[in-house]
């Protein structure tokens, strides 16, 4: 399957419903660390340029908020299309990067809850 | 039960509450009761039966008789019920002019559903409610009652009273876990060549006596289409097929969104057609269309096919559907 | 069913046809010298409302091979609501037709506009293929009377 | 006995080049009930016409079939001559052989045998057609409009200019609408009031206008050119004949903390109050929610200083019944409430206001007196961002799917203004596409950017966060230079949606007019008939259509007006007679017909029949009035008795095509 149809099947996200505002990249709160932003990754997506973002550190940026998808006027949710490319990237590598086991290792009491569900969303399938 | 039900219609009477009372009494055999009206504590007495053999749906009756001097006393399984707000809401009865009680229904027993199992020469039947005891001819069978239970009753929808003045006995619940559409279902997982021969089968036996027209409390209409020259479909003689061929499909499509599924078509086919397949089948497109409906579940809703959202499916969704879906 | 000479098996399609938009669609199919078989006879209604699913049996058990109803696209009612009545309607009346095991390409609604003359050339082409393919239609003319 | 006459048309040779006439005519001639079938070269002709009106004449024929072009070319003008002829214009049918048939087929003999197909299905309906007379009914010369808002006043001021009496009815104390709340008009940047005033002026003193301000309409009955509408003057306690609107109750009323909607409730008012100078009718109104003495009944000081003893605190709503030929919706249009929109802070900072409350902040009559203050603390403010399309083009369920149309432009003024009389402050205005289709529209906005130096930045913003030390930090992503911005901002602008006035709902459900799923109201045409409902003799004015401009609103009011004194004009109105009836006999009495009718034109009487036993019962019956029904037939195909039929398209008569075509 092409990266494009994969990345569109993961998310469940369509990608032509955008209409280019902004809002999401207006609204990430880690916008200056990633190298792609939010709005970005919604139209290289739609564009099938897919490889950069896949090499790219911003899958890993992305702090899974979720503030783009919720405030997205257009309903496209671009927080789901920077997981579905960050799962397209663990899956070619059939590897998790985070395990279950490793938890307690990591574990910082600091840490808040959210952050700690964010950590697996991103580093596991 | 009955003593119950026929002490309260007494009291009715008695306080003038009302001045006749629709009810059940038997036939021409025990297992056989009929729709009748009683004016008086003495004709209730010796005619008026409740019991699990009450089948017939006394809602339609209450069209010409609720339009009667006086009030009118009228007893309704939760089934009949639904009837009963379908015909309120389509103005057909005058609801002021009606005192409805409802009646508990556990299920009733129907003859044909104990003749298929080969039970010959039935000369009378009786229920206590867990056991039938049926005598013939050639003596005395005893079956579980759930095993003699006519087709509408095997596949009960609700035995919740949707509309009533007063309950006598026990409301109960909508079924939502009902298998109705099991048949349905089987049926769409047919070939469309093996529907056809199912139907061809099953229609060809109509021999036009217009029972189910004129038990089903949707066919209410002053004057059927059938029977209305200026329709154009109309034909008292089968002189040509198309009446004869069309009579239930048309039949079917008429009461689709205001059948409640009482199942009273099948009951009183004489040759055992499976209308109510027909409505069924209507309903479970309605339903999956439209969104559930239950025709009579209220009085205020607007019938499916008088209603519609901009986003409906279009009719080419008939030819992407598989067959059993 | 028409047979002509060479017994070449020509369909006989029953179209029902809005006057304010699929008739006028018709029209400008003819005013733009579109082709479509002459096996289509068009009848005009004032709206796809008015067609009653009697209608559609009738012309089947007449002899007829397929019917189709066209009307205004949803949202361009002339009388605003008509063709949504008239798609729930004939949603249902299809779904029984095949229901029955009346095969169900028989049947079809097209929403034509007064300005779509090719679609409207177009549709009856294709419709007039899929009944031929599916040949003469007993279904519905037999379907009570002739169990043997 | 049915006598028919058949003409085939030739129609030089657009019909005759590929259907054999001669064949056609002669087939048809032996259908039964013909007693004369030509052809002839062109049957639209004055010949070809005379042809017919000798044949019909001479024949004594009943009725005529032409085959010829599309009814929808040619049946009114054999109508008219059939009419001529001396019989009923009902009893002629088209066979469509030239759209339908010649012109789509090429085989001669194929095209031939369809022609003769076609002839005999209108032979066919036409034995079935009954003579059909049209129905005339009388038209009340006079107009409802409802609201007072530009499109109201323009509609009723055209309407009224025409001669016609106009009766407004406005739910607020005052007509006007929104525009009194504006300051300035794009593009010209006139000055609202002074182009409104006038007009509100205008309706007041307009002898054919009667304005019931502080009203609204209760129910609507009766169909075109037969309107009732009942009407509720709700209590205002301040008698309006004797009110002369000096305003010293306003003054002295101690409820002085009552928010003034006018002002957006950015400042107070009293609790009996005038909205504004230029109110029309200038007549105080009691806010009943906030007075004291019909709260306590302690109080009474409007009572006392009013010289004119005009204060009535025992004053109850008063309904009038009126008739009328047409009624004009227009509901105009509201803000969208923003509580769906927590990241812009509106409900958390008072710096944060929305487009209107902008307005309000620099006009002169505003709460600021005109200047641009920052609510929250009185200080100018030095960096504005704008931010465009709140609500508007969202369809995630938050706000609303449509582009709201005048958010760009007015931004535009507004940023453009700011800029005019305050060179000291930054302006952003954040947009997802500017939209300036109009006349000097795009030129307007792009002064604002040439030479006014306002920041249009295309991305939206994010985030607003309020701080402690009272800015307002602005996150906003520029989408050309692809980075993120962080605004230090002293005022936020958010250009809210808009929205149909809520009471537009409940007009349009008296009024059986349809509306969409936005709840604007539906045209009758999206492009040929955009100011009709339709419904007929409802009119539509204004937003309450969808979203306009002023110049287009005003536009469309008056081509709105323009429809209705065409209606007004005509002393009676011919129907179509091909319209529904019902067979009491048959009817139900359902009510399935009156869900399905689009015109309310089915109303429902209880009738006494007598029965074969010599009772007399008594039945509910559906009841068609021809004047309103279309003709669409949608009642004939819910009605499950058939006891609803078509005039012109019957049951048998489309069942007797269906034949024909099937023989």
């Amino acid at each position: 399957m092409d990266k494009r149809e994969e990345i569109l099947r993961i998310s469940g996200v369509d990608v032509r419903k955008c209409m280019r505002c902004g809002k999401c990249s207006g609204t990430c709160p880690n916008y200056d660390e990633m190298e792609y932003h939010p709005h970005q990754f919604v139209y290289m997506v739609e564009t099938g340029n897919i490889e950069p973002l896949m090499n790219s550190k911003s899958i890993y940026k992305c702090l899974s908020c979720f503030a783009c998808a919720d405030r997205c006027p257009r309903g496209v949710e671009p927080a789901k299309v920077v997981e579905a490319v960050r799962l397209a990237v663990i899956r070619q590598k059939g590897q998790n990067h985070l395990k279950a086991s490793q938890v307690p290792d990591v574990l910082d009491e600091d840490i808040p809850q959210q952050a700690f569900v964010s950590a697996f969303r991103k580093y596991s399938k | 039960m009955q003593e119950a039900v026929i002490n309260r219609a007494k009291e009715l009477l008695a306080d003038g509450t009302v001045n006749r009372v629709a009810g059940w009494k038997t036939g021409e055999f025990s297992f056989d009761t009929t729709p009748a009206v009683f004016t008086s504590a003495e004709e209730l007495d010796a005619d008026f039966v409740y019991n699990d053999f009450c089948a017939p749906n006394l809602s339609k009756y209450l069209v010409k008789e609720s339009r009667k001097e006086g009030k009118l006393l009228v007893f309704l399984k939760p089934c009949d019920t639904y009837s009963f707000n379908q015909l309120v809401k389509e103005h057909r009865i005058l609801r002021e002019n009606v005192y409805v009680i409802g009646v508990e229904c556990t299920g009733k027993v129907d003859a044909e559903t104990v003749k298929l199992k080969g039970i010959k020469g039935i000369t009378s039947m009786e229920s206590d409610g867990e056991n039938v005891t049926i005598h013939t001819l050639y003596g005395n069978k005893v079956l579980p009652k759930s095993e003699t239970l006519g087709t509408k009753c095997a596949t009960c929808k609700s035995k919740k009273h949707v509309a009533y003045d007063e309950l006598i006995g026990n409301d109960g619940e909508v079924d939502e876990e009902s298998k109705r559409f099991e048949v349905v279902e089987k049926l769409e997982a047919m070939t469309p060549d093996e529907r056809y021969e199912f139907w061809r089968g099953e229609l060809s036996r109509c021999i036009r006596c217009n029972a189910c027209r004129n038990v089903c409390p949707a066919c209410t209409c002053e004057s059927c289409v059938f029977d209305n020259p200026d329709s154009g479909i109309a034909q008292k003689a089968a002189a040509d097929s198309f009446e004869e061929n069309m009579f239930h499909i048309i039949r079917a499509f008429h009461v689709t969104g205001r059948c409640t599924d009482c199942g009273e078509c099948t009951r009183v086919c004489p040759q055992n057609i499976p209308l109510h397949l027909l409505n069924r089948k209507y309903i479970k497109d309605i339903n999956k269309f439209y969104g559930d409906f239950q025709a009579g579940a209220d009085t205020i809703s607007k019938a499916p096919l008088n209603d519609y959202t901009f986003g409906d499916c279009e009719p080419s969704i008939v030819y992407s559907r598989g067959g059993n879906e | 069913m028409q047979v002509n000479e060479n017994k070449e098996f020509r369909p006989l399609i029953v179209a029902f046809c809005c006057n304010w938009c699929s008739y006028a669609g018709a029209d400008l199919a003819g005013t733009n010298r579109m082709n479509y078989p002459a096996d289509v006879k068009i009848i005009r209604v004032p709206c796809s409302c008015r067609v009653n699913p009697m209608f559609i049996l009738r012309a089947f058990q007449r002899g007829a091979d397929g019917v189709i109803m066209c009307g205004c696209h949803p949202g361009d009612c002339h009388y605003t609501s008509g063709n949504y009545f008239a798609r729930r309607r004939m949603t249902l009346l299809f779904s029984m037709l095949d229901f029955l095991g009346i095969e169900k390409e028989r049947t079809r609604v097209e929403w034509v506009s007064a300005a779509e003359g090719a679609k409207f050339a177009a549709t009856m082409n294709e419709f007039v293929e899929t009944v031929t393919k599916l040949g003469e239609n007993k279904r519905l003319e037999d379907l009570r009377c002739k169990k043997q | 006995m049915h006598r028919i006459g058949v003409f085939v048309c030739h129609c030089g040779t657009n019909i005759a080049g590929t259907v054999d006439v001669k064949a056609v005519a002669e087939a048809l001639g032996k259908e039964p009930g013909v007693v004369s079938s030509v052809e002839y070269q062109y049957m639209c002709s004055e010949a070809g016409q005379t042809l017919i009106k000798d044949a019909i004449k001479n024949l004594k024929l009943t009725g005529v079939v032409i085959c010829s072009c599309s009814p929808r070319m040619h049946e009114t003008t054999f109508r008219r001559t059939a009419a001529a002829a001396g019989i009923n214009p009902y009893m002629v049918e088209i066979a469509n052989i030239r759209e339908q048939c010649s012109w789509i087929h090429k085989d001669k003999a194929t095209a031939t045998e369809k022609a003769i197909i076609l002839g005999r299905t209108a032979i066919a309906k036409v034995t079935l057609n009954t003579p059909l007379t049209s129905m005339e009914s009388p038209v009340t010369k006079r107009a409802l409009v409802i609201g007072g808002g530009i499109a109201g006043i323009q509609t009723a001021l055209d309407i009224a200019e025409a001669g016609f009496e106009v009766d407004i009815v406005e739910k607020n104390s005052t007509i006007g609408g929104k525009m009194t709340q504006i300051d300035k008009t794009f593009p010209t940047l006139d000055c609202a009031a002074c182009i409104l005033t006038p007009k509100m002026v205008d309706c007041a003193q307009n002898e054919k206008i009667n304005i019931y301000s502080y009203s609204e309409v209760e129910s609507v009955s009766g169909f075109v050119g037969n309107f009732t509408a009942k009407i509720k003057k709700k209590a205002r306690y301040v008698d309006a004949a004797k009110c002369t609107g000096c305003g010293v109750c306003t003054e002295k009323c101690p409820m002085k903390n009552v928010p003034n909607e006018f002002n957006l409730g950015m400042n107070n008012r009293r609790a009996i109050y005038i909205p504004f100078a230029q109110a029309v009718p200038k007549v105080a109104t009691i806010d009943a929610d906030y007075c004291n003495m019909l709260k306590k009944g302690k109080c009474g000081v409007c009572a006392k200083v009013c010289t004119a003893g005009a204060i009535d605190y025992k004053q109850q709503d008063e309904y009038v019944e009126r008739e009328y030929g047409a009624i004009v919706a227009a509901t105009g249009y509201n803000p969208i409430s923003l509580e769906n929109y927590d990241e812009f802070a509106y409900s958390q900072s008072k710096d944060v206001i929305t487009s209107l409350e902008f307005e309000r902040l620099t006009n002169a009559a505003g709460p600021t007196s005109g200047q641009l203050l920052r609510p929250s603390d009185g200080q100018h403010p030095h960096t504005i961002v704008f931010v465009q399309c709140v609500g508007s083009r969202d369809t995630s369920g938050c706000g609303k799917p449509y582009c709201s149309k005048i958010c760009c432009m007015y931004t535009a003024k507004h940023a453009m203004l700011t800029r005019d009389k305050y060179p000291d402050t930054d302006v952003y205005v954040f947009y997802i596409d500017v939209r300036t289709p109009g006349k000097n529209f795009d030129e307007f906005y792009r002064r604002a950017v040439e030479e006014y130096g306002v920041h249009y930045i295309k991305g939206m913003v994010g985030k607003v966060s309020p701080r402690a030390d009272g800015k307002l930090m602005v996150q906003a992503s520029d989408l050309i230079a692809n980075e993120q911005l962080h605004i230090e901002a002293d005022l936020v602008v958010l250009a809210a949606a808009i929205e149909p006035d809520k009471s537009a709902r409940s007009v349009a459900t008296m009024l059986t007019a349809s509306m969409d799923t936005n709840d604007f109201f539906t045209e009758a045409h999206p492009k040929l008939r955009p100011v009709e409902s339709p419904t007929a003799g409802v009119f539509l004015s204004g937003v309450c259509q969808g979203p306009k401009d002023i110049p287009e609103t005003v536009a469309q009011a008056s081509a709105c007006a323009a429809k209705v004194i065409g209606l007004l004009a005509k002393d009676k109105l011919t129907c179509n007679p091909c319209v529904a009836h019902s067979n009491e006999n048959l009817c139900n009495g359902c009510s399935a017909c009156e869900k399905v009718c689009p015109y309310g034109a089915i109303t429902y009487s209880d009738k006494e029949f007598r029965m074969p036993d010599r009772t007399v019962a008594i039945r509910r019956v559906a009841l068609v009035n021809p004047a309103v029904c279309q003709g669409c037939g949608a009642c004939t195909v819910a009605c499950p008795s058939g006891a609803m039929d078509l005039f012109g398209f019957s049951n048998k008569q489309i069942m007797a095509e269906v034949d024909a075509i099937c023989k």
